[in-house]
């Protein structure tokens, strides 16, 4: 398998928490500009997954790459962030004492160092930038107010948009839709193939009718490798997912 | 608002040093009292204005300028850290007021406003020394300098070095150890003071170990067996108010020298003893060496103050000097032309009731030294505050005021 | 000095030659009688002598009193007596026979005084005369004695004290101060070599101190012998130094771990930033004072048993405080945890004053029971019985919290409210209640430790506040919310510290530990025993 | 045997809850369903007592609760799965469990069969702590330390949330038994629709703060009724 | 720029009167105790000069404490550390002024030095005799020692806790050391008995007005300054990394590089406060190291109001004149007084003075717009901005907040 044209390379990637294995000897790869999703039991080791791409977590073993050549494991969060991956948590995390604005201000695009930062002045096309977001997310009303004043699912919301204004290459997308209405998980679905156009993505989501919208690559985690992968009609197909994961 | 004179007390009622300042501020107040049963000063009432600096080594000075400029105090009793006076000297200096400075020193200073009533180093640990070195202090030959690592001791220590060496003491018989103030542990330097007393020689211990220290260290030496016969302990900060915190018992005939101890059998010190028990409501509670500075400081002052006929302290200042007044050990003590006054020196041993047993006592007043015989820069200053020469380090060899001064 | 010397010699040529019946009664009364016209030391120091020359055991009463400052002179006929202090007055009684003889008043009598020097001497002096003594005990301190204070003379009553002797350990102990004899006796080269040999294998440092002695003295065999075994000694010496720097580690971390582990729950578990801890401390220390000036004045009989009592009063008295501050002030403060800081500092400002209006600004006397006082060895070891105590103390209190925390509803329930007080109380937790009685359990704790500390340190106001920054230390050391990192934290600060101070000094050796700890918090940014795993990443 | 009655809840200045009424019958299932922010965490927060409404009442069996603090409520009966999880992260799942203990009897103090029947890897990591789970297993934690503590009503705040799909199906399956056979009450908010067609006996929807249809399950195919879950 | 938005910001009130309130403090009081005769009302006496420069001094130091506790949640236990060493280095200077006017009269070595056996003077003594070196290492000593130190602490992730006591480490080591006679410091008796200060008597009235001025326009400089950081958005990413450090690595930021700024500014500030105080205290001494100095720091700013500019300021003023004023009249019982003061702002006025003005107008404000608004018949979903206090973000025991029912972590 080749790395270059991949935008993310997992190869052999194993770690285990005392003795416990999340992952094990996963092998993915991402194309640049694919949306893939990822589904699997819960405890597969998706979101570690995450962890080991964010830097987050060190793998135990196992290449990372991104981009084709950038290996993840040598750099740390902050890195990576600046390098392009862009990820929502599993759970909301916000800046709580901020307004909904500047949560969206602090993430968005740009210089990353302290002088920049404290020279900054807004300029119309930022401004631009976070009304758009502030429309896509529909917070627009809510733009002064605190973020710890949202209820769970505008959390959500605000962590999208976040990701957004982040504009990054990758965009890894943890239950964007848990804690939403049906209509609201149309919208997301709708919003993330709008993105995954000219981003590569991939969402992990429990939610089957959300994964059957998005219309990819379907890859199922269990115990922290591949159990199966391919379209979501072969992948559900599978006895074995059948078997640990939707359950008959 | 001029019906009376105030008189400032400057001591700490709370913080690490309250435990040692309370009782001085106390004192302060009975010796007032005293005084104004006695009808007063010139005419008028005493007034003791009290604060508290709170162990706070800038709240002194604050303190004492408040003290002077707001109270409009005639003078101030107080301190009893060397840093918490060096931190009101300038105030005292720039506002001309009179500071009594009631506890023993590391000397090398001697200034215009300061009257110094606690012992200087030759009034307390030179001749402890010396007791030691007689026969009756058991010849000894060894010396372990432990001390709390600030000014004083490291002074003391410093001009006690320089002495054992003129008297012949090899340089490898002496050992100084420094431990931090409020030093608790002491199990570690016992036990090396121990195995420094093991070399077949007489071994004593001079400790100018600071306040709150002593108690454990002088736990941990009772329980490590270390006896009053085999490694005596001279003290120079431990007196009756400290051993109160402590079983005497394990600690009988351990020492400590002083220009004055509770058990001086005299009757200005029964007296004394009495009224302070009645003043505090406690027949419990110890007098100590600074309420004796305290004592004579106060006297002096008064007499001072009858001499010049007003508070106004440029004349009180050169009232004072040759002003007498008895002590509490059957004495009188004056104040020198230094600002510093003439003591006699005891050295007693810890009995098991918590007192001290004097078991030698100079023959006669030793005058308190400001600047050290024993140290090559201060050995060629005196100090006279008297006119014409007003100078607090006038140097014999250049016959300039102003120290060495090289210029 | 030269007086005591021959003093001593002429008590021991009398003691072989003098039939043990001693001298008449008549004459020692004779002579104690002379202590009432003494005027100075050596004048005492004679009457001494005298009373020793003779030889007689009898003497020992009065000398033992007089070592003690126990011997008085009635002022009105001049009589000798032994005093004991009463509440009152002084309890008379005859020099030699210690009958009862009356009472009198402190102003009726004057005591004898004493120095170092005269106890020195009548203690060598009894040293010999107590050598046929019938309590082994006895017979080991004259042994003792005898060895600092050798002399040629006293190798003959000791030949004659070795061959009575059947204990064997009291047996081997005059046999090394016969060696020690020896070696300042004229006796052949030959015999001084097996002294050494003989003095050497006791290895410890007063035989390193006589050894010295003899060396500085003598020349050729003897001195390279000297030379030899003191080299010898002192390389075990080292080994067993190191030794007891471990014990002195150990006992300063029980201590450190007694004063920190109240704070591993308040703060540990609850997360309050306690600064009043320390005045908990202190009010259990004062809590033991109390009990023990009760103790004196009514019961002094129970005076052992005053820190046993002292113990679950200290524990009510701070948990109680630590009670009715969890009530008035910290719980309306949860979720706050920041501004308990500001409170309990006010409130520890507070208590501390508080304690220096009642009590005074003073140190207080809490004296040792005995079982607390003095030490053992173990080779060369010097174990102070206190500061084994207190190990052994802190240890249980450690293990009993362990299971509390761990093994008990309770436990289970202190830290489900503490992580997440709202959900506790959805699981139906009565979060009042486990928050008054946890932040209680540690103050009472705390308390308990200041029945402990109050053993090795000063009583008084400002007791707490030199342990707050040490306990602090220590929980954070060892890793928050993690009661075997206190008790690590502890133990390795301790052993640390004592390890460094002999070489860098007390001062330094506690800076040295603070880089330590700020070097190693680097390394492990969560203290000793950090948790891991996302349950706590932030 | 839960009835709220015109329930007002602000947060500082802004009303979250705007005269709600809503009523759980025993042995029945009800629903809450709306949009994000609507209210429903806030009213379920209400009833437990993490709240405390600016009017109105909360009455269980009979007794108003309105008072009591959420500690007693949870002794009357009332076990809460908030939204969230909120586990206790550093207690191991069996502490985590345990922790349900605090209402019961000591002889019911064990953790029931059915918990690890309907999650068994609660049974494979009990000794983990419960901060470790990945979410769906932290929100199964959360479930079954609800259960321990054998509740008159269960209160669920979106509890299908980040659960795999055939656990949910478990889940469905669970409150159901719980419902005809211990006749426990359970007040269900979810935003997953199917979920709760199937589940519910009754619906309540909300819209800024206020319950506006209330009704059989089948309401929700009307299409009035749909308007206020859509965007 | 950042000027301009000073002038703009009709926002800030509050800041602009704290800073015009101060210069003219700093002209004003100078004038009422220089020109004013000492019989007239007016007249300012020089103790009370003396007294509030050195509060403005503390204050300088609360606020500085208070840009990395309240705004970018570092307790730093250990701040009076770096107000201790710029006082060190202003007292050196002033040491070297004394010149040959010593009690020995060595023209090169301070007093302490002669009675302790110094030869010459030590190294690090050098280049202090010029006003402008010791100036500088009034801002080099603590902005180095809080760089390297903060570099160490924020690239390992030091935090919580864990922080706050490895910086009272570090201030209880450096107490220690400069107690060490052997420092070359002057022990525990500090730098005294000093005379000039640029040639003028430390003494004299106007010195001290000149020096009052001088901490008064300094800390309205530092008042701008902490204002121009925390407005910009740096200042809100500081706070953004107070409340979710590790989400905002997610996003790029540096947070250890966001924090040692912070933490460097802040110690600097600290530094030039000590500098002012020493001159008008007349001494330092290693008591400044002492850990409850820092610990009353941060009290000062929590009762003045944390994570506010003037919070911090307020607080120290009214802290410390009510210490003077409690240890003049009260000095018995001064402690009940202080400690209850303590409880009584925790439990009366959580948030600290200004916090609770803050959220009583607050209040009011949303409650009034919320009326207006529903009258309006508009969606009201406004809370008030201040109805819920900044919290920390962590969960774990090792973290300040332990008991916060949402738990933040970045999964
Ligand atoms: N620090 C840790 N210590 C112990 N076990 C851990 C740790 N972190 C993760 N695990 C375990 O690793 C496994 C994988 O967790 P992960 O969060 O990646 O699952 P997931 O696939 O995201 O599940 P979900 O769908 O529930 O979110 C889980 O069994 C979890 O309990
Ligand atoms: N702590 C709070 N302080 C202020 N406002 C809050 C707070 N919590 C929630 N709100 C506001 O109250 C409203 C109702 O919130 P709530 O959490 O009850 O909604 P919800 O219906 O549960 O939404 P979701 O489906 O997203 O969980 C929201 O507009 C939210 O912004
Ligand atoms: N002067 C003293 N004892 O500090
Ligand atoms: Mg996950
Ligand atoms: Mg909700």
């Amino acid at each position: 398998m080749s790395k270059s044209n991949t935008i993310l390379y997992l190869d052999g990637v194993s770690v285990s928490f005392d003795g416990f294995r999340a992952i094990n000897n996963l092998s993915l790869v991402l194309d640049k500009g694919e949306m893939r999703a990822i589904i699997g039991p819960n405890g597969a080791g998706k979101t570690t997954m995450m962890d080991i791409v964010t830097g987050k977590t060190r793998p135990d073993e196992g290449e990372v790459f991104f981009d084709g050549q950038v290996d993840l494991t040598r750099h740390d969060e902050a890195e990576i962030a600046m390098m392009g991956i862009g990820r929502k948590f599993q759970k909301p995390t916000v800046f709580e004492s901020h307004t909904i604005e500047d949560n969206l201000m602090l993430a968005l695009k740009g210089p990353r160092s302290i002088f920049p930062a404290l020279f900054h002045r807004r300029s119309a096309a930022e401004a631009r930038q976070i009304d758009d977001i502030l429309g896509i997310i529909r917070l627009g009303d809510k733009r002064h107010e605190l973020a710890a004043n949202l209820s769970h699912g505008q959390k959500q919301w605000l962590e999208i948009g976040m990701l957004l204004a982040q504009d990054p290459k990758l965009l890894l997308v943890d239950e964007p839709v848990a804690g939403m209405t049906d209509a609201e998980t149309e919208e997301t679905a709708r919003l993330l193939k709008d993105i995954a156009r000219d981003h590569s993505v991939i969402v992990v989501e429990h939610d089957m009718h959300f994964v059957r919208e998005l219309g990819v690559k379907v890859t199922c985690l269990h115990e922290g490798s591949v159990l199966s992968e391919g379209t979501l009609d072969f992948v559900s197909a599978d006895e074995r997912v059948v078997e640990v994961y939707l359950g008959r | 608002a001029d019906d009376t004179i105030k008189v400032g007390i400057l001591h700490s009622l709370s913080g690490t040093m309250a435990i040692s300042e309370t009782t001085l501020k106390d004192a302060m107040l009975m010796l007032i009292d005293e005084q104004n049963a006695k009808g007063g000063l010139l005419g008028k009432k005493l007034e003791a204005v009290v604060v508290d600096p709170a162990s706070n080594w800038p709240l002194f000075a604050e303190k004492a300028r408040e003290l002077i400029s707001k109270d409009k105090v005639a003078a101030v009793f107080g301190c009893w850290t060397s840093v918490s006076r060096k931190s009101v000297l300038p105030v005292f200096s720039e506002l001309d007021n009179i500071l009594f400075y009631p506890v023993q020193y590391e000397g090398e200073e001697s200034e215009r406003n300061v009257f110094y009533t606690g012992a200087a180093p030759n009034q307390q640990a030179i001749p402890a020394v010396d007791y030691l070195m007689s026969k009756d202090g058991g010849s000894v030959k060894r010396w372990v300098l432990e001390g709390t690592d600030y000014v004083y001791p490291r002074t003391t220590n410093k001009i006690l070095e320089a002495y054992l060496k003129s008297k012949g003491v090899a340089a490898e018989d002496i050992m100084t150890n420094y431990t931090p103030f409020g030093f608790s542990d002491w199990q570690t330097e016992v036990s090396a003071i121990k195995k420094f007393g093991s070399a077949g020689k007489k071994t004593a211990v001079v400790s100018t170990v600071n306040g709150d220290a002593n108690v454990p260290f002088y736990k941990e030496l009772g329980n490590q067996g270390i006896k009053a016969e085999d490694i005596p302990v001279m003290a120079f900060s431990v007196g009756e108010e400290e051993l109160a915190g402590l079983d005497t018992k394990p600690l009988v005939g351990h020492l400590a020298a002083w220009n004055y101890f509770e058990s001086v059998n005299t009757p200005e010190n029964k007296k004394f003893i009495a009224n302070w028990h009645k003043f505090i409501k406690n027949n419990k509670r110890t007098t100590n060496d600074p309420m004796e500075a305290h004592y004579i400081g106060f006297n002096m002052w008064v007499k001072a103050v009858e001499k010049a006929g007003t508070t106004d302290p440029d004349k009180v200042i050169d009232a004072m000097i040759g002003v007498s007044v008895p002590n509490l050990t059957g004495g009188y003590s004056t104040m020198m032309p230094n600002h510093h006054i003439t003591k006699p020196v005891l050295i007693g041993e810890i009995q098991a009731n918590g007192q001290f047993e004097t078991v030698s006592k100079t023959p006669g007043l030793v005058m308190g030294d400001e600047w050290s015989d024993y140290l090559p820069d201060s050995k060629d200053l005196i100090s006279d505050w008297r006119a014409p020469l007003s100078c607090g380090n006038f140097n014999v060899k250049t016959g300039k005021c102003g120290g060495k001064g090289t210029n | 000095m030269k007086i005591f010397h021959a003093m001593g010699l002429t008590l021991l040529l009398l003691l072989t030659t003098l039939s043990p019946s001693g001298a008449a009664e008549a004459d020692l009364r004779a002579i104690i009688a002379k202590f009432a016209t003494v005027t100075d030391f050596s004048e005492t120091g004679a009457v001494v002598q005298e009373l020793t020359a003779t030889g007689d055991p009898a003497v020992e009463r009065p000398l033992a009193a007089l070592a003690e400052g126990n011997l008085y002179i009635r002022t009105a006929d001049s009589m000798v007596f032994v005093g004991k202090e009463g509440d009152e007055n002084v309890q008379l009684f005859d020099p030699l026979s210690g009958e009862a003889a009356g009472e009198a008043s402190e102003d009726d009598i004057t005591k004898i005084t004493v120095n170092n020097t005269l106890r020195r001497a009548i203690r060598d002096a009894l040293g010999t005369l107590t050598l046929g003594s019938k309590d082994p005990t006895v017979r080991i301190a004259a042994a003792d004695t005898m060895f600092k204070t050798p002399d040629a003379a006293n190798i003959e009553p000791l030949d004659a004290a070795i061959v009575s002797e059947t204990v064997a350990s009291v047996k081997a102990l005059l046999e090394q101060a016969r060696a020690a004899s020896i070696l300042v006796s004229d006796k052949p080269d030959a015999d001084k070599l097996a002294a050494i040999a003989l003095i050497g294998s006791r290895g410890d440092r007063d035989a390193v101190s006589l050894l010295t002695s003899v060396e500085a003295n003598a020349s050729g065999a003897v001195k390279d012998a000297a030379t030899a075994a003191i080299a010898n000694i002192n390389s075990t010496l080292a080994f067993w130094d190191a030794g007891q720097n471990i014990w002195y580690g150990i006992s300063l971390g029980s201590v450190l771990l007694l004063a920190a582990i109240g704070l591993a729950i308040t703060f540990g578990v609850m997360g309050v930033i306690n600064m009043a801890h320390g005045e908990m401390v202190m009010l259990g220390a004062y809590t033991t004072f109390v009990v023990q000036q009760v103790i004196r004045t009514s019961f002094p009989g129970l005076f052992d048993w005053s820190l046993v009592i002292a113990l679950p009063l200290a524990f009510l008295v701070a948990a109680f405080v630590g009670l009715a501050i969890e009530r008035g002030v910290i719980r309306f403060l949860y979720g706050r945890p920041l501004e308990t800081l500001l409170a309990t500092w006010g409130v520890s400002l507070i208590l501390q004053q508080a304690v220096r209006s009642i009590f005074g600004p003073t140190n207080q006397e809490v004296g040792n029971p005995s079982w607390m006082s003095g030490s053992f060895d173990i080779g060369q070891l010097a174990i102070t019985w206190n500061r084994l105590w207190i190990l052994v103390f802190a240890l249980t209190v450690f293990g009993v919290l362990l299971y509390v925390m761990k093994r008990t509803p309770w436990g289970l329930q202190m830290r489900a409210v503490t992580a997440n007080r709202r959900m506790a109380a959805s699981m139906g937790i009565r979060t009042p209640w486990v928050d008054a009685l946890t932040f209680a359990l540690g103050s009472g704790i705390a308390g308990i430790a200041g029945v402990a500390l109050s053993q090795i340190d000063n009583v008084s106001p400002n007791l707490g506040r030199g342990y707050i920054i040490d306990s602090f230390m220590v929980v954070v050391f060892g890793g928050v919310g993690n009661l075997w990192g206190t008790l690590v934290g502890a133990f390795s600060l301790g052993i640390v510290n004592k390890f460094l101070e002999p070489y860098a000094g007390a001062v330094l050796g506690k800076i040295v530990v603070l880089v330590l700890i700020i070097l190693f918090i680097q390394k492990r940014p969560r203290g000793l025993f950090a948790l891991k795993g996302r349950a706590v990443e932030a | 045997m839960l009835e709220v009655s015109n329930a007002t809840l602000h947060y500082g200045a802004a009303q979250a809850l705007r005269g709600v009424s809503l009523k759980a019958g025993a042995g029945k299932i009800t629903c809450v369903l709306g949009r994000n922010g609507v209210g429903k965490t806030s009213l379920m927060r209400s009833i437990v007592g993490h709240h405390r409404l600016t009017s109105g009442s909360v009455a269980f069996e009979g007794k108003a609760l309105d008072r009591s603090a959420a500690y007693d409520r949870a002794r009357s009966g009332i076990a809460f799965v908030p939204q969230g999880r909120e586990i206790f992260p550093l207690l191991t799942v069996r502490e985590n469990l345990e922790s349900g203990f605090a209402p019961l009897k000591r002889a019911d103090r064990n953790v029931p069969a059915h918990v690890f029947e309907l999650f068994p890897v609660l049974k494979q990591m009990l000794g983990r702590r419960g901060g470790d789970l990945s979410g769906g297993q932290q929100q199964q934690l959360a479930i079954g330390r609800a259960l321990v503590m054998r509740p008159k009503l269960l209160v669920l705040d979106e509890p299908t949330e980040g659960i795999q799909p055939s656990i949910i199906k478990d889940i469905g399956r669970a409150i159901r038994f719980l419902r005809d056979q211990a006749g426990i009450a359970v007040l269900l908010v979810e935003q997953y629709l199917d979920f709760c067609r199937e589940l519910a006996d009754e619906v309540n929807i909300m819209d800024r703060g206020q319950i506006v249809h209330t009704g059989p399950a089948e309401d929700l195919d009307r299409a009035d009724v749909r308007k206020f879950l859509t965007v | 720029m950042i000027t301009g938005r000073f002038f703009a910001a009709g926002a800030d009130r509050r800041i602009a009167i704290t800073i015009l309130i101060l210069l003219a403090a700093a002209i004003v009081v100078p004038l009422l105790n220089l020109a004013v005769s000492p019989t007239s009302a007016f007249y300012v006496p020089a103790y009370i000069v003396a007294l509030t420069g050195k509060y403005l001094c503390y204050a300088l130091l609360a606020l500085a404490l208070d840009l990395v506790w309240g705004y970018c949640g570092i307790l730093s236990l250990g701040h009076g550390a770096f107000f201790a060493l710029g006082g060190y280095a202003m007292g050196m200077y002033l040491m070297r002024q004394i010149g040959s006017r010593g009690v020995y009269g060595n023209p090169i070595l301070p007093d302490f030095m002669v009675f302790l056996n110094y030869k010459e003077l030590p190294w690090f003594w050098y280049g202090f005799d010029h006003f402008w070196f010791a100036a500088i290492m009034v801002l080099a000593v603590p902005g180095l020692l809080a760089f390297v130190f903060g570099w160490f602490a924020f690239r390992s992730r030091v935090t919580g806790v864990y922080l706050s006591i490895i910086t009272q480490a570090m201030t209880y080591a450096l107490l220690l050391a400069f107690f060490r006679n052997d420092m070359g410091f002057g022990g525990n008796n500090g730098l005294t008995d000093f005379k000039d200060i640029l040639g003028f008597n430390v003494q004299a009235d106007a010195t001290r007005s000149a020096l009052f001025a001088a901490s008064a326009a300094m800390l309205a400089l530092a008042v701008f300054i902490t204002w121009a950081i925390v407005g910009s958005k740096y200042g809100k990413l500081l706070m953004a990394v107070r409340d979710a450090e590790s989400r905002t690595r997610f996003l790029g930021w540096r947070a250890e590089n966001v924090k040692l700024f912070a933490f460097t500014v802040s110690a600097v500030m600290a530094g030039i406060a000590g500098a002012l105080y020493v001159p008008q205290v007349g001494i330092i001494n290693p008591g400044e190291f002492e850990p409850s100095n820092s610990i009353e720091v941060v009290i000062w700013a929590a009762v003045g109001g944390r994570g506010t500019i003037v919070g911090p300021i307020i607080g120290a003023l009214l802290v410390n004149a009510g210490k003077s004023w409690f240890t003049g009249v009260l000095p018995e019982l001064w402690l009940f007084a202080l400690g209850g003061l303590f409880v009584a702002v925790t439990l009366l006025l959580p948030k600290g003075i200004i916090g609770m003005w803050d959220s009583w107008r607050g209040n009011a404000k949303a409650l009034r717009a919320a009326s207006v608004a529903e009258e309006a018949g508009t969606k009201v979903a406004v809370a008030s901005a201040t109805s819920k206090p900044a919290r920390s973000p962590a969960r774990n025991p090792g973290e300040w907040s332990l008991s916060d029912p949402e738990p933040q972590a970045a999964e």
